[in-house]
């Protein structure tokens, strides 16, 4: 269909497609709901990029692999889209890479924090930091600001991201203690599992000085609510997918304290555009932002941003130039790109305090 | 291990086990009658908790108006469902029921996803249900009393509706012999629908009792409860409901004990559960209490 | 009809279709052959199904277990070390495994005697179990086997599974496997062993009376679905390029499930169609998740709205149309050719009511 | 010569209940024996411990010089034991040639392997099965129903077919399990020629079980008669029917008999 | 099966004989609701019965012993004899009934808290006519009450047929055994592949010659 290409394009001049594949349904629903609103909102703010009119063709991978893959097929082949946005959950990004890839078509992810999506990967990029990067964070918060010497690990096993992390944390808090045997129990859970008493009660003789239990915000909130239950005392730490209102109503009381990094606060608005991107949103949802719908906000914007310094609507020409990013003032911060195509930039580190999300402090690369 | 993390060890696996054993008899008691696994069991479950999720956040009913009616709604739905996917078939071989099950538990489950969202939910959990208190160093949730006494009621109450009223005699005329039992003036449907809306019910209190205790609600809530007290009916022995309350508890057990002694296989904890399954299938086909029902050649 | 005009037939019937093939390849756009290619496995993977699941009666929902078992074997061998070296990041590789590097096509057998394997060590204690107690057997197999690559991470990469597995597979890979299993499942069933298989389906203690080896039929069957589902499994991650254990999931068995049940249990020319019915469907259905525009007003898509068509599909096919598309005929020549003369002569006897009868040919 | 098939003091407990006690049996070849007694005497039990479908508590079996004790049924069926049900457990969705065609599968001694690639081998034993298949149907007066599908088929085709079915294996020893159970005495009698012509045909020798006296008597050389799963009376037609013990226990007083 | 017609008056024993396959059972099976005929009537007392549901036709006073007995075998001899009074609520009534029945079937006394599945076929075919009797019918049909039943047990039930019938209750009986059934009939059809062929009493047909030929065997083979 080569043919099709320029006859479409010819009829609609004035508009440029850009795809958005994003998990609306089944395990990753929620974050990828999240990251589409933002995604929405910078359209509705943004809706022209030289002089064009911006269409979004927004699919949903079902949280599935060959999903996943089908989607951004479909929307480069039928779509005929020039940049694609997506995905929540690295495992999604990934099943893309490949064909990204071949139809040379550049991608920008929100969140999947896995290092692998863009490496060896000319046209994937993403606007979020990486796992090693908070997996040190939180090592490093234990260490300096909770002087932690010994930690526990719960993980869900069944989710790369869960896993991915608590191995960078595991890694860099030895370094940091210089103690092998500072993590003092790993244990492992399953998508599907709420009840985590055994895992606790076995966590809880090893008396740790913190537990790490990076996964799923409804899983985590359960977890820590039966730990408390049980009388554990420890302080929780997490990673940025605990970022939920969901995470403090099914934690209740419980969660009080729990710390975890993420991409972005409201509290501390980092960059001119944190605070007009945190207005909109109230105006147009009437909740609170997350960090999931300014990075999809923010992934919207690269790429409008891209597409301006190109001065071209060309998929190749888009690429080179958000390869070229650097310094954009997005939401989420300063937004430079490096070699792999990640963002190199600054993770913020937020508590539960009286039932809200509080800014704790940012910790820089 | 010392004894005081045994015995909470213990607690936790008592407290589970009785939860399991609460789905469980609602499971075996359909199978009895209708030599169905009502792959549905655990959606009608997650129905349950949305209704009583709703009552309480959206029509502000005190939780125990909104309890009762989302145990009367779930038994109807239940009710609804047997009419619809299964009276069609009750003529035909139980492979195409089985699909049918199928079918309607994935039907649930993503009608779930589309009208209640696939975001989890918090379930509201009354302050009576909060409590924990410390024995000796353990620490029990006073739901791992509730739960049990629950299930011990129910149980009770359904041994006595199976066993010694004329209703529960035509539902065991009827679990053997449809044709027959219409002989004996015995209305089926209404005898099967009252089965479907017991066994709803059933799975509601269990739907409810489980959302107290892991307070946090979705769409596919059901899909693990329902494999697991499936399997503890089997381990039970089908059809038996006491054995199912036996098989609940020992399969909550040995889960956590699992755990407990193996800490390094707590990975493995959900498969565990398939694995005791396929060893009682091999060792004893028809679970602990089951009876025996060899094919009379 | 003459066997020989009806091989002949067939035969000319395959050249067509790879023909039509060669050109879809060339002139298709890649979502599209994504979509044809994917049809290929699925009617792989549903004719494995319904080899145990329809002609033999053992309910088995053991599929997404032996497709993954497949898919994890074919891309062990077929990644190469580098790419291996950036997998397994988290945990070290168990060392054998670095250097394996093999041609597709053996990965793939590999990937289907693996399963195989696994089938017959699994069928060893479940074959024995009937009806519902094997589908919940078979089903929690698959489960463990989840289950087990989850946790077997220096083998298997746990829950991060393996990404950049060269991509291989496409509508000849696919359809290759697909005509290869077609013409398998003929012969098998259409001998005295597919017999014995339909003997068990029907009764087995009679089967059994007439010395038909249960066991080894009942394996035979399992371990041959197996196979398949392995290289079903090994084509769709050589496809997809990346596998991990939440790929394997009960829905995988569902979808298949519904493709044999669709197209008639116990009908090979009917799991063809089903397969390429719902391969397609599921795609097309995408519209009703979409948002469609009508110009004046747009109507929001409903994300997961396909999987309740779908399961809504299967309940319905199910209650009113239990012997689904085929039931347990075939699609055979003589029957195409019947339809055609049935079709030929209501039209012959339009003309003649029209026209002057004619002559009194027979 | 000894017997075609011997059995030694068969037990058969099912939990606390004995269906068969300390039976012993022996069979010379070309009879034809009967097997009656009360219902739940435990006729069909002895028919299913031979065949293999039960294994005996204790006990042995003897056919044709071999120990076939604990035999799985298949295996049973290939040394020469074929039977038929007393509930009619035909193929019923396969067509009456293929239900015989089954019987034959167990002479089949190509592997999977060779039928899938059809080599010669394999190709002609299938084209050996097809005829003999045939062949059999004409003989049994089937042949007509040859490509129906054998639950659509009258009741007595049934039984009949299911006869048949049983002689595909090629049988010495046939088991007939009530065969002229839900016939009419006429149709009773067309059976006992049918079965008389069969075991001239086939070589065969026969058990039989019935509770229609006029077939048993007539038919059978020689009766055992089972009560309680114990053995009361073994001998010929005549002396079975003045015996005591088995019109107490089983015909009653003699006008019934005449029915 | 197409176009049979049959009468039976109150207070009879009327018979339906007939090759295999005839259409006896599905007859039965008709009038008690279990299959609909494609056309036709079926009226009882003048009531028409086509479409009711069984239990309602039940409720009439109907009743029928199925074909191959078919007691419930995970219910104990007394439970299946009260699943026959199902329809009933008067207490007092279905224990002197049970007590009846016990006094026809002393066996059942004996074995009442046993398993049914446990009996032995005749015991069984005791048990179905009497759970049958628990629902007090007026028209009792019964599918060949002697199938696979051991002689003497076949002489005992034709007995108990014969008092059921005395006691009051009109019997519609299908048999193989047609000399018996024929004996104790007083009208008798004669089916063949779903016509009815012949009809007259009992004893007119057994003196038949073609019913003699066909059912009886009597051409054939005399007493043995
Ligand atoms: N699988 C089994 N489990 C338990 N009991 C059994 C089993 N098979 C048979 N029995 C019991 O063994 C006894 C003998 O049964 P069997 O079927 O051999 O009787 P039969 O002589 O064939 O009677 P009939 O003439 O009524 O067919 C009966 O009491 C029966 O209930
Ligand atoms: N549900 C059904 N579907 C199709 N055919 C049926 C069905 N029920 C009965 N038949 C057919 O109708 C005919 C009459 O059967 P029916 O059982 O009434 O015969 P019968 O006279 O009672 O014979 P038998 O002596 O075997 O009991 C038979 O040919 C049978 O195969
Ligand atoms: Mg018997
Ligand atoms: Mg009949």
């Amino acid at each position: 269909g080569g043919s099709g290409t320029s006859d479409e394009v010819a009829k609609e001049p004035d508009v440029v497609r850009i795809g958005v594949f994003e998990p609306m349904t089944g395990l990753s629903a929620a974050g990828g709901q999240m990251t589409v609103e933002g995604i929405k909102l910078a359209n509705k703010l943004y809706p022209e990029v030289l002089g064009k009119k911006v269409q979004l063709f927004i699919v949903d991978n079902k949280s599935d692999k060959a999903e996943a893959k089908n989607a951004v097929t479909r929307l480069i082949e039928r779509d005929k889209v020039v940049a694609i946005i997506g995905s929540y959950g690295s495992s999604l990004s990934m099943a893309a890479g490949d064909t990204v890839k071949k139809a040379r078509v550049p991608a920008v992810g929100c969140s999947p924090t896995n290092p692998l999506v863009t490496l060896n990967n000319d046209y994937y990029f993403r606007v979020c930091f990486i796992d090693p990067f908070q997996g040190t964070v939180m090592a490093k918060y234990a260490y300096n600001d909770l002087n932690a010497r010994t930690a526990a690990i719960i993980r869900n096993v069944s989710q790369d991201y869960s896993v991915g992390l608590c191995k960078y944390f595991e890694d860099a808090f030895k370094k940091l203690t210089g103690d092998p045997n500072c993590i003092v129990a790993t244990l492992d859970y399953q998508d599907g599992t709420q009840d985590f008493t055994a895992q606790l009660t076995t966590v809880q003789q090893k008396e740790p000085d913190v537990i790490f239990a990076p996964g799923n915000y409804g899983d985590v909130a359960l977890l820590i609510k039966q730990a408390r239950e049980l009388g554990l005392k420890q302080p929780f730490l997490g990673g940025d997918t605990l970022e939920a209102p969901e995470f403090i109503q099914v934690g209740g009381q419980a969660v009080e304290g729990v710390v975890f990094s993420t991409h972005y606060s409201k509290d501390a608005p980092v960059t001119e555009m944190s605070k007009k991107f945190v207005e909109a949103y109230t105006q147009e949802y009437h909740k609170e932002p997350n960090a999931f719908a300014a990075l999809g906000f923010d992934a919207y914007l690269v790429i409008l941003d891209a597409i301006k310094r190109a001065g071209s609507i060309d998929s190749e020409k888009i690429r080179d130039a958000l390869a070229e990013t650097k310094d954009f003032e997005g939401a989420t911060g300063i937004i430079t790109f490096d070699e792999n195509g990640d963002a190199n930039k600054s993770a913020v580190i937020l508590v539960v305090k009286n039932g809200e999300f509080k800014y704790l402090t940012t910790v820089n690369p | 291990m010392t004894l005081t993390e045994f015995l909470q060890h213990m607690a936790n696996g008592v407290s589970l086990g009785s939860l399991y054993a609460l789905i469980a008899i609602g499971y075996t008691m359909v199978y009895g009658i209708l030599r169905l696994i009502n792959f549905a069991h655990g959606d009608i479950f997650m129905i349950a908790a949305y209704v009583a999720f709703f009552g309480i956040g959206i029509f502000s009913l005190p939780w125990w108006v909104s309890f009762i009616l989302a145990v009367v709604i779930t038994a109807f739905i239940g009710a609804l469902i047997e009419r619809a996917g299964y009276r069609p078939l009750r003529n035909s071989p139980r492979i195409s029921v089985l699909i049918s099950a199928i079918g309607i538990s994935f039907l649930l489950e993503n009608l779930g996803l589309v009208l209640f969202g696939g975001r989890p939910k918090a379930f509201y959990r009354p302050p009576v249900f909060a409590q924990v208190f410390l024995v000796k160093g353990v620490a029990v949730q006073v739901l791992t009393i509730y739960i049990p006494l629950v299930t011990i009621v129910l149980l009770a109450c359904l041994l006595y509706l199976v066993h010694k009223t004329k209703t529960g005699m035509a539902m065991r005329a009827c679990s053997r012999d449809f044709e027959t039992a219409r002989l004996m003036a015995i209305n089926v449907d209404r005898i099967v629908s009252v089965t479907f809306v017991v066994g709803s019910a059933l799975a509601a209190v269990g739907g409810i009792m489980w959302s107290l205790k892991f307070p946090q609600i979705h769409p596919l809530m059901g899909i693990f409860p329902g494999l697991k007290c499936f399997i503890a009916a089997v381990l039970g022995g089908i059809g038996n409901i006491t054995g199912a309350v036996i098989g609940g508890f020992i399969l909550g057990i040995l889960e956590i004990m699992l755990v407990a002694f193996f800490p390094a296989l707590s990975g493995y904890r959900d498969a565990f559960a398939f694995v005791i399954l396929i060893l009682i299938l091999l060792f004893r086909p028809t679970g602990i209490l089951g009876e025996t029902m060899a094919e009379k050649v | 009809m003459k066997q020989t005009t009806k091989s002949l037939l067939t035969l000319a019937t395959v050249i067509l279709f790879f023909t039509v093939l060669y050109f879809a390849n060339k002139y298709l756009d890649p979502y599209k052959l994504i979509i044809l290619t994917l049809c290929g496995i699925n009617v792989v993977l549903g004719l494995s199904m319904n080899l145990i699941n329809g002609f033999t009666g053992q309910f088995s929902l053991g599929h997404a277990g032996f497709m993954a078992v497949g898919a994890y074997t074919a891309a062990l061998l077929t990644m190469p070390p580098e790419v291996k070296e950036m997998n397994w990041f988290a945990v070290p590789m168990w060392p054998p495994l670095h250097d394996l590097c093999w041609p597709f096509f053996l990965a793939v057998i590999m990937g289907g005697l693996v399963a195989a394997f696994f089938g017959f060590l699994i069928g060893i204690p479940v074959l024995r179990l009937r009806g519902d107690y094997l589908a919940i057997a078979t089903l929690g197999f698959a489960e463990v086997i989840r289950v087990v690559i989850i946790n077997v991470k220096p083998l298997t990469n746990g829950a991060l599974g393996l990404k950049a597995i060269p991509v291989v597979t496409d509508v000849f890979w696919a359809w290759g496997a697909a005509v290869l299993t077609i013409f398998l499942m003929i012969r098998l069933i259409n001998s005295s062993y597919g017999l014995a298989l339909k003997s068990i389906n029907s009764d087995e203690i009679a089967a059994e009376a007439m010395g038909v080896n249960l066991f080894y039929h009942k394996m035979l069957s399992f371990v041959l679905s197996s196979f398949l589902a392995g290289v079903g499994g090994a084509l769709l991650g050589g496809l997809l390029g990346t596998v991990d254990p939440t790929m394997f999931t009960f829905l995988m068995t569902f979808n298949i499930l519904l493709i044999v049940v669709l197209g008639g249990l116990g009908s090979i020319t009917g799991s063809v169609i089903g397969a390429v019915f719902v391969t397609i469907l599921m795609e097309w259905l995408r519209i009703v998740e979409s948002p469609v525009d009508l110009g004046f007003v747009q109507i929001p898509g409903i994300p997961g709205m396909r999987m309740v068509i779908f399961s809504f599909l299967l309940v319905l096919v199910i209650i009113f149309y239990q012997q689904g598309l085929l039931g347990r005929r075939e699609l055979t020549w003589e029957g195409i050719f019947n339809l055609l003369r049935q079709v030929q002569e209501r039209f012959k006897k339009r003309n003649k009511d029209k026209s002057v009868p004619s002559s009194e040919v027979g | 010569m000894a017997p075609l098939f011997q059995a030694n003091n068969l037990v058969m407990q099912f939990g606390g209940l004995t269906a068969v006690n300390k039976v012993s049996m022996s069979i010379e070849k070309g009879e034809i024996v009967g097997l009656i007694g009360p219902n739940g005497a435990g006729k069909t039990t002895v028919f299913n411990i031979i065949t293999g479908v039960y294994r005996p508590t204790s006990g042995s079996l003897i056919f044709n010089g071999r120990n076939i004790t604990g035999l799985r049924p298949d295996q049973v069926a290939k040394l020469g034991i074929a039977r038929t049900f007393q509930n009619i457990r035909l193929f019923r969705d396969l067509t009456v040639q293929e239900n015989v065609e089954i019987g034959y599968h167990l002479r089949i001694h190509s592997g999977p392997w060779r039928a899938v690639l059809r080599t010669p081998k394999y190709v002609a034993e299938e084209k050996m099965i097809k005829e003999r298949a045939s062949q059999l149907l004409a003989q049994v007066g089937l042949v007509e129903y040859r490509h129906e599908k054998a639950g659509a088929l009258p009741y007595g085709a049934q039984r009949r077919l299911e006869i048949a079915r049983a002689l595909a294996t090629n049988p010495r020893l046939l088991l007939l399990d009530e065969p002229a159970a839900g016939m009419n005495p006429n149709e009773g009698l067309e059976l006992m020629a049918f079965l008389r012509e069969i075991r001239k045909q086939f070589d065969l020798t026969i058990l039989l079980i019935e509770h229609d006296m006029r077939v048993v008597m007539g038919i059978c050389e020689r009766i055992y008669v089972l009560d309680y799963g114990t053995l009361i009376a073994e001998g010929t037609p005549e002396q079975i029917q003045k015996n005591p013990k088995v019109i107490q226990a089983y015909l009653g007083v003699d006008d019934s008999v005449r029915d | 099966m197409k176009g049979i017609t049959l009468t039976v008056p109150e207070g009879r024993i009327v018979s339906l004989i007939g090759a295999n396959g005839a259409g006896k059972s599905t007859t039965l099976r008709a009038i008690c609701g279990l299959v609909k005929p494609t056309s036709g009537e079926i009226t009882y007392n003048g009531k028409s019965l086509v479409g009711l549901p069984t239990q309602d036709i039940i409720l009439e006073g109907i009743t029928m012993v199925p074909e191959g007995r078919r007691v419930f075998p995970n219910l104990t001899v007394y439970e299946n004899l009260l699943l026959g009074a199902y329809a009933r609520n008067d207490v007092q009534g279905i224990s002197s009934d049970i007590k009846r029945v016990f006094e026809l079937f002393p066996r059942l006394e004996e074995r009442q808290n046993q398993l049914a599945g446990t009996l032995s076929g005749g015991e069984q075919q005791m048990l179905a006519l009497g759970r049958a009797l628990m629902s007090r019918p007026k028209l009792l049909m019964m599918d060949e009450p002697s199938l696979g039943l051991a002689p003497l047990v076949v002489k005992n039930i034709f007995e108990k047929i014969k008092q059921i019938h005395d006691e009051g209750t009109t019997i519609l009986l299908i048999e193989q055994n047609a000399k018996a059934a024929l004996e104790l009939s007083d009208y008798a059809y004669v089916l063949e592949t779903g016509k009815i062929v012949l009809e007259g009493t009992g004893r007119e047909l057994i003196s038949n010659s073609e019913v003699k030929k066909a059912y009886l065997g009597e051409e054939i083979i005399g007493d043995f």
